[in-house]
């Protein structure tokens, strides 16, 4: 015997969900494409706001980066991870520690900060935030924000506040179109895009990926399937510190390193994941593109105001207007 | 296969289920139907460990239940399909019941898949559609179809004609008997009494969180006291 | 009932702390309260030695300490008949409410005098507590400017303020560039946009303007969020600019120079005014050839006298780090008040402070002479002096009578 | 009906707890009004660092109570009440230093910009139904908004702030004193003291009662009558004019306001952690949060300026008291998720009921 | 002449036909009872009705003024209170406090307000509980405290929610005392959804048959008990034959 029911379910739906983030991804990239023309206006200089294009968005992937651990917590976990910068900061300073010991490639130390931050992830979680205490999101907002305390200043008592750089080797710069691009900056880049499609790869086309979205998606339904929930978020979230660790190592050619480095990244993390829609990795990397434009936008069209203001701006209006994300589904 | 013997749970300090004792046998169709609020439920929520029992004892396949929560009991050929069916919404079809096999190994996914499929063919069709633009029906069909990817040895069923025209009813427990025949046992909760005490082997009345009638299912079909109990004439 | 017991448990809590903290003043603080006994001379310093400052606060701390066993060993206060002098220390953490609190409580354990505070922001709340105590204050590092403008008595400052600082680096870029044979025409100004930077920024571009030099573009950025200035120095090098000045923090300039380095801009120089990081030594290791031939107007121990060389000398052995300029200052501003004391022949702060405004103290740091204070407490005598980096060393190269090479005006690229 | 009622008054049943005084609020008043007397002569006992301990207290105390009234009561977590602090201080500031107005009236003006911005962040944040942590991360953004649009202001002097000028002598319409007068202290204290006061008024009127139905259950609170929006946006109004205060005081006091310390996401922290740790909806625990946290800093610096023997590597390092508090805050979260005195009050009320 | 009116009442949940235009009438005074399978639409009708959802078309008209899509406050306020099945008590307060709150948009006065909780509490018999937090409260007990609220909140109509469910037999009986009471003393007009038959018939003027959303009946309950539609919708469809092909 087969069961048939008809149905009623309209079949159109689904293509058209697909068309409705096109269209917006349309929208969105006019407006960007209008706010790029004011700044040819405003400025004059056709060089200048292409270095400015060029630099946002490479910058952009940087946030891009550092977001998508985060967007994967706050997914998932629905976790407000104010600890993400910090644990950003401690790989940081692994990352500094390891080539000063040993010499070894800034981008090679990923070896050790990828798995020494799953391991924190884990300890953190098991820890701090999941059992009874850590239940209500306020309490876990006071508990990783006490975290990020803890750890800033746990850093700054064992290493200082000295800013620590690293070099990468064989820098070298290259000509886009007349911008002027640091090799360090567009690996970089590179990275991050890179990274961004292994978790997408990895959330879409593995077991573990289908589970994670799975218990995102239903964590009642996850355990009645047999998936163990707790081990899912503490492997969420412990995959999520370790997308810092990546990025750290990416970053840290770029950056001076100090303990309250994550702070600046922490906030335009929040934006880049409530822009992309929170869970959504590939919606970090385009939120993350985003801001490193208005970031670079802002300082054209307001001389004189921090680059932080125009993000602020785009963070309330998204939070106002779309607050589940540019291609996030309004729930 | 599975037994409730004196069990009581409930809500915190509210308690709503009072000494409840309750059987299915090995493949038995059972049907366990009452008017709302009796407590069917919070039973087969009981049963499937996402609440903990206050008092009284469930034994499935010979053993306690007590601490294990539903992930671990799916593993023992446990499985729950709630009310609200719990699809991942955000999944395809072919996902979800992937998920389903999550316990299984890769051949035996591959297998049920199919068998799934040939059971419900409009999943088949539609095994890339994301679950939440489904219709009531359909979601309810791809819920027992992802309890099944688990290779259950016993199912519970909680209102699976739910939202369902009274039509498509029908069919689905038809479906829910054909799963029985297959050997798994089900314990079925209805509210769509006439129906589901048509196609069960035995059948349990609840009226408020006790059990006040048993029987087999014809039996009971035909009991003027069920229809009291549902419509307190 | 509960809450009454609560709060009185909590009560004794924090009355226990605040006894602890009194205790943590040196034993017989109590004892010369009024600064009149037979101790030693009390100076207090305020520094943050925790927090993201603390590795300069810390360096300013030993400085002054420095200072005191200096004037120890060379006999202490002549004019009391030889009574020592003791450094009390505060952490300001950086925070003015922490400062206020440190400095009430130096002064009420009887320092005759302040130095302080390394931020503008603690400075200003220290010197109202001077004021109103009427307790000598002296600044070692503190930029802002503002602070001399209430007409406080009680307030000085040895290092040279912003817009001093400022007026010299237009003063010298002129001079030098016109020696070059490559006059400054066009100067393109990027600062960072607090207080700090602005001002810098502001005082300089008055300056320059003064001496025919044209300024712009001026571009402002966040030092907290600011990770990459090619936008900026693209369109630096889009306006044609002969010269870049840069007033920053240490680590928005090192990324300012990698940017420079990317897009080489057509420039003839550039120039740190007030700048955190073109006169250190780690922005040498850390920027490598890229920071090569960059120039820095600013304040600065003298490298050229001996008295300095032989103090940095002993600090780099007991410490195990060079000697920065603000240690130095500290260093200065304890002798300040010391002499100040000698001057006056009493511990009490309101004679120091007479003492203080009449002193002669021939300083370690750069100056037009011996440090002097005048009527708006300022050094009169406070000079600022361009340093640039050649061959991985920073170097004083402007005026020529503190110069320890020529300036070299051009660019490494 | 009338014999029942009278019956379950008199409450004669072992089972039945007692029933609460009429007015709860009067033994409130009553311990607070203790509370202020004994306080009243510290600054004469206390050495004048300690004294300036207290003040700092006080000011933590306001605005932890501020926060309550919001995030507390109204249970509307902000993550930006530095924005308020900050346009009392700022509000305070400009009319003294660019109008001479004095720092009462000033106060009272920052009072009502810091009402009205709090009403329009708040209209916009429920009209769009922002919850949770949107609502949170909202907070902030505002907050944060006017700290960077308050930095590149020429009208309020930009990065560089305000710095009270000195009068000479003192004047209690200045609201300025000598170095080490006990009137600063007896000021805070008053103002405390009246935040804590209107906190009890406010927690026990039909508005507060209200307040907390919204925040317990909001659509079973409407469906009895409860006007939603308007309560809200009187609770959001009151707890920022509370917090203006403090930025006002905070002012006045220290002579001296910028930007960062105005405006900057500590002030936040600070609210956020005095309350959590003394009692989140509670009225003590702000006051019990406040004493701790306080005067945390300064236990700590005492600590690191002759530290034991075991914590002597500790000396000289920095971060130390803030790492303290982070953990304090962690564990509080983690085992006493109702702070210090919620967790107390819990505990003896259920032993009194057993 | 009819207090509350519902005229084309739509309402759809993401293409989900929740309500389909309900057409509902109730004078002053009557006691209607809404009954209708899991699902029917029952509860969301109660929200439309209160103001929690707005329906997409269609108008809900109390006392002669319109009041579609107007802010359950102030719904509540003209007199029309309903309560929750899911009990939704004030979880931080007592018992008393839970009544007392509902009463304060009419009474002003600490004492005055405790004196009309205390009798609302005790109409409801929970005298015992009036001091002690709701949460605390056993099922049963909750149902009483969503009335007793509702009640002190003084309705011209009061709309309830199941709010038999889940008490015992002998539970009820008090319940349903009261809501007779209620008529007949302060002259109250009632709308309930319940699922408890023997409850609607005793109590029921009308009732209101709802299935998927429409209104599949209205009568007086023995008029609808006898309607086999009705039975076929709460008892389901006999099996056909052909289903077993």
């Amino acid at each position: 015997m087969t069961a048939t029911i008809d149905t009623d379910a309209p079949e159109t739906r689904a293509p058209s969900a697909t068309l409705a983030v096109l269209k917006r991804a349309g929208v969105v990239g006019a407006l960007v494409a209008v706010a790029i023309a004011v700044a040819l206006v405003q400025s004059g200089s056709g060089i200048v706001v292409w270095q400015s294009v060029v630099t946002g968005l490479l910058t952009g992937g940087l946030y891009g980066l550092i977001a998508m651990g985060l967007t994967l917590i706050f997914g998932v976990l629905d976790i407000v991870n104010f600890a993400h910068g910090a644990l950003l900061a401690v790989a940081m300073f692994i990352s500094f520690g390891v080539v000063q010991a040993t010499g070894l490639h800034p981008y090679l130390t990923m070896l050790v900060t990828v798995p020494a931050l799953f391991l924190v992830g884990v300890l953190v979680h098991r820890g701090l935030l999941s059992g009874s205490g850590g239940a209500t999101l306020e309490n876990q907002l006071l508990i990783t924000l006490g975290l990020s305390l803890l750890l800033e200043n746990g850093l700054l008592l064992f290493f200082g506040a000295e800013p620590k750089n690293v070099g990468l080797p064989g820098e070298t710069h290259l000509d886009v179109f007349g911008a002027v691009v640091a090799g360090s900056r567009l690996y970089a880049f590179a990275g991050a895009v890179a990274l961004g499609l292994a978790l997408y790869w990895m959330l879409q086309h593995t077991g573990l990926g289908t589970a994670i979205r799975a218990v995102a998606s239903n964590g009642p339904g996850a355990e009645l399937v047999g998936i163990n929930v707790r081990r899912i978020h503490t492997l969420t979230f412990a995959i999520g510190a370790a997308c810092a660790g990546a990025a750290a190592a990416l970053a840290v050619p770029l950056l001076s390193v100090t303990p309250t480095l994550g702070e600046q990244f922490n906030i335009t993390a929040f934006v880049v994941v409530v822009l992309g829609g929170m869970g959504n990795v590939v919606g970090a990397l385009v939120g993350g593109l985003l801001i490193g434009l208005v970031e670079q936008l802002t300082t054209i069209y307001l001389d004189g105001q921090s680059s932080l203001l125009g993000v602020f701006v785009v963070f309330v209006l998204v939070l106002f207007l779309r607050p589940q994300g540019l291609f996030g589904r309004r729930t | 296969m599975l037994t409730l013997e004196k069990l009581s749970a409930g809500y915190g300090r509210m308690r709503i289920l009072h000494e409840v004792d309750l059987h299915v046998g090995a493949g038995e169709l059972v049907a366990l139907v009452g008017a709302n609020g009796a407590g069917k439920t919070t039973t087969l929520r009981s049963i499937c460990g996402q609440l903990p029992p206050q008092a009284g004892r469930i034994v499935f396949d010979g053993g306690d239940t007590a601490g294990r929560r539903p992930d671990v009991l799916v593993r023992d050929g446990l499985v729950h399909v709630p009310e609200d069916r719990a699809l991942f919404g955000t999944l395809t079809v072919e996902e979800n019941l992937r998920m389903g096999a999550w316990t299984a190994s890769a051949e035996d996914t591959t297998t049920r898949l199919e068998q799934v499929y040939d059971l419900f063919p409009i999943l088949a069709e539609r095994r890339g559609q994301v679950a939440q633009t489904f219709s009531g029906g359909q979601q309810q069909m791809l819920a027992i179809g992802r309890a099944l990817m688990a290779g259950p040895r016993m199912l519970l069923l909680d209102e699976p004609s739910t939202g369902l025209a009274p039509k498509l009813t029908w069919t689905m427990l038809d479906a829910v008997r054909e799963i029985r025949d297959t050997g798994v046992s089900v314990l079925l909760v209805e509210q769509n009494a006439k129906q589901a005490l048509a196609i069960a082997d035995r059948a349990y009345v609840m009226e408020s969180g006790s059990i006040v009638l048993s029987g087999g299912g014809g039996e009971l079909a035909d009991d003027e006291r069920v229809r009291k109990a549902y419509l307190g004439l | 009932m509960i809450v009454r017991r609560l709060i009185a448990v909590l009560g004794a809590g924090s009355l226990l702390a605040a006894a602890g903290c009194g205790g943590s003043a040196p034993s017989g603080a109590a004892g010369d309260a009024a600064g009149s006994g037979d101790g030693p001379v009390r100076i207090g310093a305020l520094h943050p030695v925790s927090g993201s400052m603390a590795v300069d606060g810390l360096q300013m701390r030993r400085g002054a300490q420095l200072a005191v066993e200096q004037i120890n060993e060379s006999g202490g206060i002549a004019s009391l008949g030889g009574r020592e002098v003791r450094l009390a220390t505060a952490d300001t953490q950086g925070k003015p409410e922490i400062g206020q609190s440190e400095a009430q409580r130096l002064i009420s354990g009887g320092a005759v005098g302040l130095i302080g505070t390394y931020q503008s922001s603690v400075s200003s709340n220290v010197s109202v507590v001077a004021e109103r105590n009427e307790v000598p204050f002296v600044m070692d590092v503190t930029a802002s400017d503002e602070i001399f403008q209430h007409g406080y008595r009680y307030s000085f400052r040895v290092q040279p303020g912003s817009a001093k600082i400022s007026e010299s680096a237009a003063e010298y870029l002129e001079q030098v560039s016109e020696k070059a044979g490559k006059p400054a025409e066009r100067v393109a100004v990027l600062h960072e946009q607090t207080d700090f930077g602005t001002g810098a920024a502001d005082a300089f571009e008055v300056a320059a303007g003064k001496l025919g030099m044209e300024v712009g573009p001026r571009i402002s950025y966040d030092a907290t969020t600011a990770a990459d200035f090619t936008s900026q120095i693209t369109q630096v090098k889009a306006s044609g600019a002969d010269v870049l000045v840069v007033a920053g923090y240490y680590g928005d300039s090192l990324l300012i120079a990698k940017a420079v380095d990317a897009v080489k801009p057509d420039l003839d120089a550039v120039w740190g005014v007030s700048n955190g990081a073109y006169d250190q030594p780690k922005f040498v290791s850390d920027a490598g050839e890229l920071g090569d031939r960059y120039f820095s107007t600013n304040y600065h121990f003298d490298a050229q006298n001996p008295e300095t060389r032989r103090l940095r000398a002993e600090y780099q052995q007991r410490f195990g780090a060079p000697m920065r300029t603000g240690a130095v200052l500290s260093y200065d501003a304890v002798q300040a008040i010391a002499a100040g004391v000698e001057e006056a022949g009493s511990t009490d702060p309101a004679a120091v402070r007479d003492g203080i405004a009449r002193a002669r103290i021939a300083p370690l740091t750069v100056g037009n002479g011996p440090v002097r204070f005048g009527r708006d407490g300022e050094n009169v005598n406070s000079a600022a002096v361009l340093m640039q980096i050649q061959n991985g060393r920073v170097k004083q190269v402007y005026p020529p009578e503190k110069a320890e090479s020529d300036p070299d005006y051009s660019v490494a690229w | 009906m009338t014999d029942t009622a009278v019956e379950s008054r008199r409450q004669t049943r072992p089972g039945a707890p007692a029933a609460p005084p009429l007015r709860p609020q009067n033994r409130q008043f009553a311990v607070l009004a203790v509370l202020v007397l004994l306080a009243i002569p510290l600054p004469l006992i206390l050495p004048s660092a300690q004294g300036a301990v207290a003040v700092r207290i006080l000011i933590f105390l306001i605005m932890a109570v501020g926060w309550n009234i919001m995030s507390g009561f109204g249970g509307m977590f902000s993550f930006g009440h530095a924005a308020y602090f900050g346009l009392g201080a700022y509000t305070s500031a400009y009319l003294l230093v660019e109008h001479g107005v004095s720092p009462w009236v000033g106060m009272a003006a920052g009072m009502v910009v810091a009402a009205a911005v709090a009403m329009v962040i708040g209209y916009f944040s429920f009209r769009y139904d922002l919850k949770g942590a949107y609502f949170a991360l909202a907070t902030f953004a505002f907050a944060e908004m006017l700290r960077l649009v308050t930095t590149s202001s020429d009208v309020v002097n930009g990065a560089v702030g305000y710095q009270v000028p000195l009068i000479q002598g003192s004047s209690v319409w200045q609201m300025q004193f000598p170095a080490g007068s006990p009137a600063y202290f007896w000021i805070a204290l008053v103002l405390a003291g009246g935040a804590v006061a209107l906190s009890i008024l406010f927690r026990h009127s039909p508005a507060g009662r209200y307040v907390v139905a919204i925040r317990d259950d909001e659509l079973a609170a409407a469906s009895v009558g409860a006007p939603v929006m308007r309560h809200k946006l009187l609770t959001v109004a009151l707890s920022g004019a509370i917090t203006a205060v403090a930025g006002a005081f905070y002012t006045q006091y220290y002579l001296f306001i910028d930007p960062q310390l105005a405006f900057g996401s500590s002030v936040s922290i600070e609210a956020i952690v005095t309350a959590v740790i003394g009692g989140i909806g509670t009225i003590w625990g702000p006051v019990v949060g406040a004493v701790i946290v306080g005067s945390l800093s300064d236990v700590t610096a005492t600590l690191l300026a002759t530290p034991p023997e075991f914590l002597s590597f500790l000396q000289g390092r920095s971060g130390l008291d803030v790492i303290l508090y982070a953990v304090m805050l962690i564990l509080i979260v983690r085992l006493m998720p109702k702070g210090i005195f919620g967790t107390l009050a819990d505990k003896i009320s259920e032993r009194r009921r057993r | 002449m009819s207090l509350l009116e519902l005229s084309g009442v739509d309402k759809k949940f993401r293409g989900l036909h929740a309500l389909s235009d309900v057409e509902m009438s109730v004078s002053e005074g009557e006691i209607v009872g809404v009954i209708g399978p899991n699902g029917a639409g029952k509860t969301t009708l109660f929200n439309v009705i209160c103001g929690a959802l707005k329906p997409d078309s269609g108008s809900v008209r109390f006392s002669g003024t319109d009041v579609t899509g107007r802010k359950p406050e102030t719904i509540a306020r003209r007199g029309m209170v309903r309560t929750f099945q899911l009990m939704r008590p004030f979880a931080s307060m007592t018992v008393a406090e839970n009544v007392s709150l509902a009463a304060q948009h009419h009474t002003r006065g600490a004492a005055r307000l405790r004196d009309h909780a205390t009798e609302v509490v005790a109409r409801v018999g929970l005298e015992e509980w009036a001091h002690r937090p709701a949460t605390e409260l056993p099922t049963a007990g909750l149902k009483r405290l969503e009335l007793a609220r509702a009640l002190a909140a003084r309705p011209r109509v009061l709309l309830l929610d199941e709010v038999l469910a889940g008490l015992l037999p002998a539970e009820r009986e008090p319940v349903l005392d009261l809501l007779a009471e209620l008529r007949e003393q302060d002259g109250t007009t009632l709308v309930f959804i319940e699922h408890i038959m023997a409850a609607v018939m005793r109590l029921s003027d009308r009732v209101l048959v709802l299935d998927q959303g429409a209104v599949l009946a209205t009568g007086t309950p023995d008029e609808v008990t006898a309607d086999p539609r009705v039975i076929d919708a709460y008892l389901g469809e006999e099996p056909t034959t052909d289903a077993d092909a």
